[in-house]
């Protein structure tokens, strides 16, 4: 939809389009009923980066802090980018893999059911 | 008996705000101080203005003169919202009783009917002129930088307002309340040609861009002409011509002239003494409407007080002008 | 019908406020809470000038109401005479 | 003759209405250059309905009054060491939040009722609009002016208007005002004027204020009621300039159907900080957020819109997710805050048991099953010496920029995602009213300062987050992290002589 404005050629700036993050791309993630963490996280990331260096060296900084994540078994994890399923190789790398900037990148376990099975 | 206060351990750990502390040191604060340095945001804005796309929401840029520190601007009454209100409290109760005053003793019925005449054609229109005042000074709130200027600017855009109300209600005691007084003045706002350079004045000050520019041509030039005219020499003149009951009825616009004038010249000042190219701009702007002023109002003056009325409202203009370093 | 409200800061001079609009408003229920009073009734509630001047004893300025009003609900209508709160539906 | 009497309406007419006059040497289109681009149309201004009638002395006289009334209890307040009267020091964080989140609202909305009281071109509307940008500037210096007592003796007020352009946050209530005021003059008075003044914050002060009167702020209390009486006036304007639009044309009815859909939106997540603080930070509790919802919104604002049902106004949609959520926004917000609080300006803390209490009985649906046990893993971790303060930085609503942490209403578990994809490139929601303000306006809302992606391209002090903290003058150990063993929660022992 057009937006009404005093000037027709009225345009916003993207403020957080890719060239912005200094040659990284954002990638948020999140760990689906894991709500120890309030909310999914952003995190720049090197395109070029491959699945198993986020596996190895990302995931521990967002979610090592929960009492299940020494429990994932991360060849059974499930994950869903951008609201569709999704298998990576862990051996690609993002792009390679079109994680791009500022996709959702979201874990799911469904036999770990959270602290004291309430989602958390 | 004794009692016993335990104020030991009750010292305060800081004494004000730290930007106030920043400006100021660390010690206590006046509420002045607190209640207007640094409050209009300055930093991260969200979106574009969809009136203004090339500027932010707040941005000094929307006038020419350029400040370091547009807090500068300080007000000499250090006026905020308190003060402000109490004082105005203050100078309405007064205008109150004048006004009672006025209507109970029927001084209306006692001025004799070219006097009466006078007023409704020459003083009453005046309603409208303070409505561009009012908008002129609240245009400068909107898009003004730091509430150093801004709040005063609005008190200033109240005051007007209020002064619309009052030179109706001069109509009101003229009139018996019947509003008749107000009709015949608009009419002569509309097109009696005393009034209609100072019309358009006015309309033309409320097409005007930079809300520094603004000030400059309602604060400055018309008002300093349009106080001394009115709240001076038309004073002096109801004085000699059996008027003095009317004088009750301005006392509140003349004394409210003279507060304001010491806020105005203030602004004035600091923004000339800042920069070249703030006086330089500022004497641009002054000489451009000045000569509009000029045109403006020499029919009204003629008409209120003979030929050489403006000329004198002139040469106060050029004074206060010279008092703060600016030879036009 | 819906229900208006009007809230008063609880103090001496809403007190006569409040008397006066119950004396008015006969099906008005009043609660009083931390710090202030809060008036609910059905459809519309009336203030008028001269029951309040009544309770209080002295000529009372309608205007002056908002002195110690915090919150209202609904359509306003104002004289000099009443101030009144009402719903349309 | 003997003066006729003039009724209030009559006079105020002549007084004010009357003053205004059509322009013959400039287009008064160049006087008034934002009323068309909106779409509203205004056919005859005369028909705006007064919705107060004060003159300028009246005005003065009255505010006068309340002033000298409101200061006395200031001075007061300060010379009895007033502070030391509160419940509990935990309490004085719900008014660090007042001071930082709130109070800059009350003086943008000063700045944008300014901007409709010079741009509208009825004079009427205007003068109303002038009286309430004034008054918002009274709000703001009073705040200050309450506060200022409490900045002596606790930490988290004193940058209040430094953090609120940069604190992560603030940018809530920041974009909240912001986006009212770049809108034009008519959107600006539905937004703040209708939706917010008139049907919200009724939710924002009397909670506060009944709140500050349980827990002995004298100060807070005073300026809040105070700060009411003038909102009295100004919700009549919200209600008028909706009446008003509303009867102008019938073109109009969509448009503001769409502002209506949006604001009200946009007001009630701005809310759910209020929610949090009557939930969790009041030591002494007034009534659940739930409690306040239901009557100062379902009961009041629905009595409001069934009014304006006959311009053929509707309850916007989502109201029944508003209806659900309420019983779980409190416990999500509170959560955000409590493993966020190393990079906020107040104290949070766990709930104690009798309070978990209360909310388990005023929240009997969700509390247990959903929040409770998030506490019980919070006072574990803490117990171990682990308190839990989360890494990374959070997702952000690309509209209401809170972070991603609310959840579907037919699965509280599970956090709601909403994305739209604009020019190529990816927006994140945390709800489908937050994705359909973005896509009814995406060139506005792609130029939202999102505090996170900020911090992440350099911009706020660059490097790691010391700098960031420096750049929020956010000193770590005093005003963040936990309220025990916080220097606010030590003076206070030392006040009330308590080891």
């Amino acid at each position: 939809m057009t937006i009404r404005a005093l000037r027709d050629d009225y345009h916003g700036e993207f403020k957080d389009s890719l060239e912005k993050f200094g040659g990284a791309q954002l990638v948020y993630l999140g760990w689906d009923k894991h709500q120890m963490f309030c909310s999914s996280r952003a995190f720049p990331l090197p395109p070029e980066m491959r699945f198993q260096e986020l596996l190895d060296n990302v995931m521990p900084e967002a979610f090592g802090q929960h009492p299940e994540f020494t429990q994932i078994d991360w060849n059974k994890a499930q994950w869903i980018l951008d609201n569709s399923a999704f298998q990576p190789d862990h051996s690609k790398s993002l792009t390679e893999l079109d994680i791009g900037h500022k996709s959702l990148l979201r874990l799911v376990t469904p036999e770990l059911t959270g602290y004291k099975g309430a989602g958390i | 008996m004794t009692i016993e206060i335990k104020t030991s351990t009750m010292k305060p750990i800081r004494n004000t705000y730290a930007h106030i502390e920043r400006r100021f040191g660390d010690k206590p604060a006046t509420r002045y101080q607190e209640a207007t340095y640094d409050v209009h945001s300055t930093h991260n804005f969200h979106y574009k203005p969809l009136w203004d796309q090339d500027r932010q929401i707040n941005d000094p840029a929307r006038t020419a003169v350029v400040m370091g520190d547009w807090y500068d601007l300080k007000d000499p009454r250090q006026f905020y919202y308190g003060p402000y209100v109490q004082n105005r409290s203050k100078m309405q109760e007064n205008a109150e009783n004048n006004f009672k005053f006025f209507e109970k003793r029927g001084l209306g019925e006692s001025l004799n009917s070219s006097l009466r005449e006078k007023i409704i054609e020459l003083v009453i229109p005046m309603r409208h002129a303070e409505v561009a005042a009012n908008l002129n000074n609240m245009y400068g709130t909107a898009h003004g930088t730091g509430t150093a200027v801004t709040q005063a600017l609005i008190f200033e855009a109240m005051d007007r307002f209020g002064n619309a109300q009052y030179f109706s209600k001069i109509g009101l005691a003229l009139d018996g309340n019947t509003g008749d007084s107000l009709a015949t003045a608009k009419e002569h706002w509309m097109s009696n040609p005393a009034w209609q350079g100072v019309r358009a004045y006015c309309e033309k000050t409320l097409t005007i861009k930079d809300w520094f520019e603004a000030f400059i041509a309602q604060d400055i030039v018309l008002d300093t002409l349009i106080n001394d005219l009115y709240y001076r020499q038309f004073d002096e003149w109801l004085t000699q011509n059996n008027g003095r009951d009317l004088l009750l009825l301005m006392e509140f616009m003349q004394d409210r002239a003279k507060d304001s004038q010491r806020w105005s010249d203030s602004v004035l000042k600091v923004v000339v003494t800042e920069s070249e190219h703030n006086s330089n701009q500022v004497l641009a702007w002054i000489s451009t409407w000045r000569i509009r002023a000029q045109e403006a109002l020499e029919p009204l003056a003629s008409a209120l007080l003979g030929d050489k009325a403006l000329a004198d409202a002139f040469a106060v203009l050029e004074k206060r002008l010279t008092k703060v370093g600016l030879n036009c | 019908m819906s229900r208006v409200q009007i809230a008063f800061q609880d103090n001496d001079e809403s007190r006569y406020i409040v008397a006066a609009i119950e004396q008015d408003n006969t099906t008005a229920v009043v609660h009083y809470e931390p710090a202030m009073i809060r008036v609910e009734n059905e459809g519309s509630l009336i203030i008028n000038r001269d029951t309040v001047s009544e309770q209080i004893g002295m000529e009372w300025d309608v205007q002056s109401l908002h002195i110690n009003l915090i919150t209202l609900t609904g359509h306003i209508d104002e004289d000099d005479d009443y101030f009144k709160i009402m719903w349309n539906n | 003759m003997s003066p006729k009497k003039l009724n209030l309406k009559d006079k105020y007419k002549l007084l004010t209405r009357d003053l205004d006059w059509e322009f013959s040497y400039e287009d008064r289109k160049e006087a008034f250059p934002y009323e068309e681009f909106e779409g509203i149309k205004i056919t005859d201004w005369d028909k705006w309905e007064d919705p107060f009638r004060l003159t300028m002395e009246s005005y003065w006289k009255y505010q006068a009054e309340k002033e000298k009334k409101l200061y006395a209890i200031y001075d007061a307040f300060a010379q009895n060491n007033g502070q030391t009267n509160v419940t509990d020091a935990r309490y004085v964080n719900a008014i660090k939040l007042f001071l930082t989140g709130v109070s800059p609202g009350e003086h943008a909305a000063h700045l944008g009722f300014a901007f409709t009281g010079r741009q509208m071109g009825g004079i009427g509307a205007r003068v109303a609009a002038q009286m309430q940008s004034i008054d918002e500037l009274r709000h703001i210096q009073t705040q200050i002016h309450a506060m200022s007592h409490y900045n002596k003796f606790f930490d988290g007020f004193d940058e209040f208007n430094h953090m609120h352009d940069r604190l992560w946050y603030l940018s809530v209530p920041k974009s909240f005002f912001e986006d009212a005021r770049t809108a034009g003059p008519f959107e600006f008075m539905i937004a703040i004027g209708f939706s917010f003044e008139y049907v919200l914050t009724n939710l924002l002060f009397v909670p506060f204020m009944s709140g500050a009167a349980y827990n002995g702020d004298m100060a807070t209390v005073t300026f809040g009621f105070s700060a009411q009486s003038d909102e009295a006036r100004h919700m009549t304007l919200g209600l008028e300039i909706i009446k008003f639009l509303l009867e102008q044309h019938e073109d109009n009815l969509p448009i503001v159907q769409k502002w209506l859909d949006k604001w009200l939106w946009r007001g009630y997540r701005l809310l759910t900080l209020v929610a949090m603080m009557m939930d969790y930070m009041l030591p002494q509790k007034v009534m659940s957020w739930q409690e306040a919802w239901e009557l100062y919104f379902e009961d009041a604002a629905g009595a409001l819109f069934k009014d304006l049902e006959r311009y053929g106004i509707k309850m916007p949609d989502y109201t029944d997710t508003i209806k659900q959520e309420k019983e779980h926004l409190s416990h999500q917000a509170w959560w955000i805050f409590y493993q966020y609080t190393h990079a906020a300006a107040f104290h949070t803390w766990t709930p104690t048991a009798e309070e978990m209490d209360w909310l388990s009985e005023k929240y009997p649906d969700t509390f247990d099953k959903y929040y409770r046990p998030r506490w019980e893993l919070a006072a574990e971790m803490e117990a171990k010496g682990e308190r839990f303060y989360t890494t990374g930085l959070p997702q952000l609503c690309q509209t209401c920029q809170i972070p991603m942490a609310f959840t579907e209403m037919s699965d509280p578990t599970q956090v709601s995602y909403r994305e739209s994809i604009y020019n190529d490139e990816r927006f994140h929601f945390c709800s489908d009213p937050c994705k359909s303000i973005f896509d009814n306006e995406p060139e506005k809302y792609v130029n939202a300062w999102l505090p996170v992606h900020q911090i992440l391209q350099g911009n706020c002090g660059g490097g790691g987050l010391d700098k960031v903290m420096e750049y929020y003058h956010l000193d770590d150990g005093v005003a963040n992290l936990e309220f025990e063993g916080s220097p606010d929660a030590e003076r206070w022992k030392e006040w009330k002589g308590v080891a």
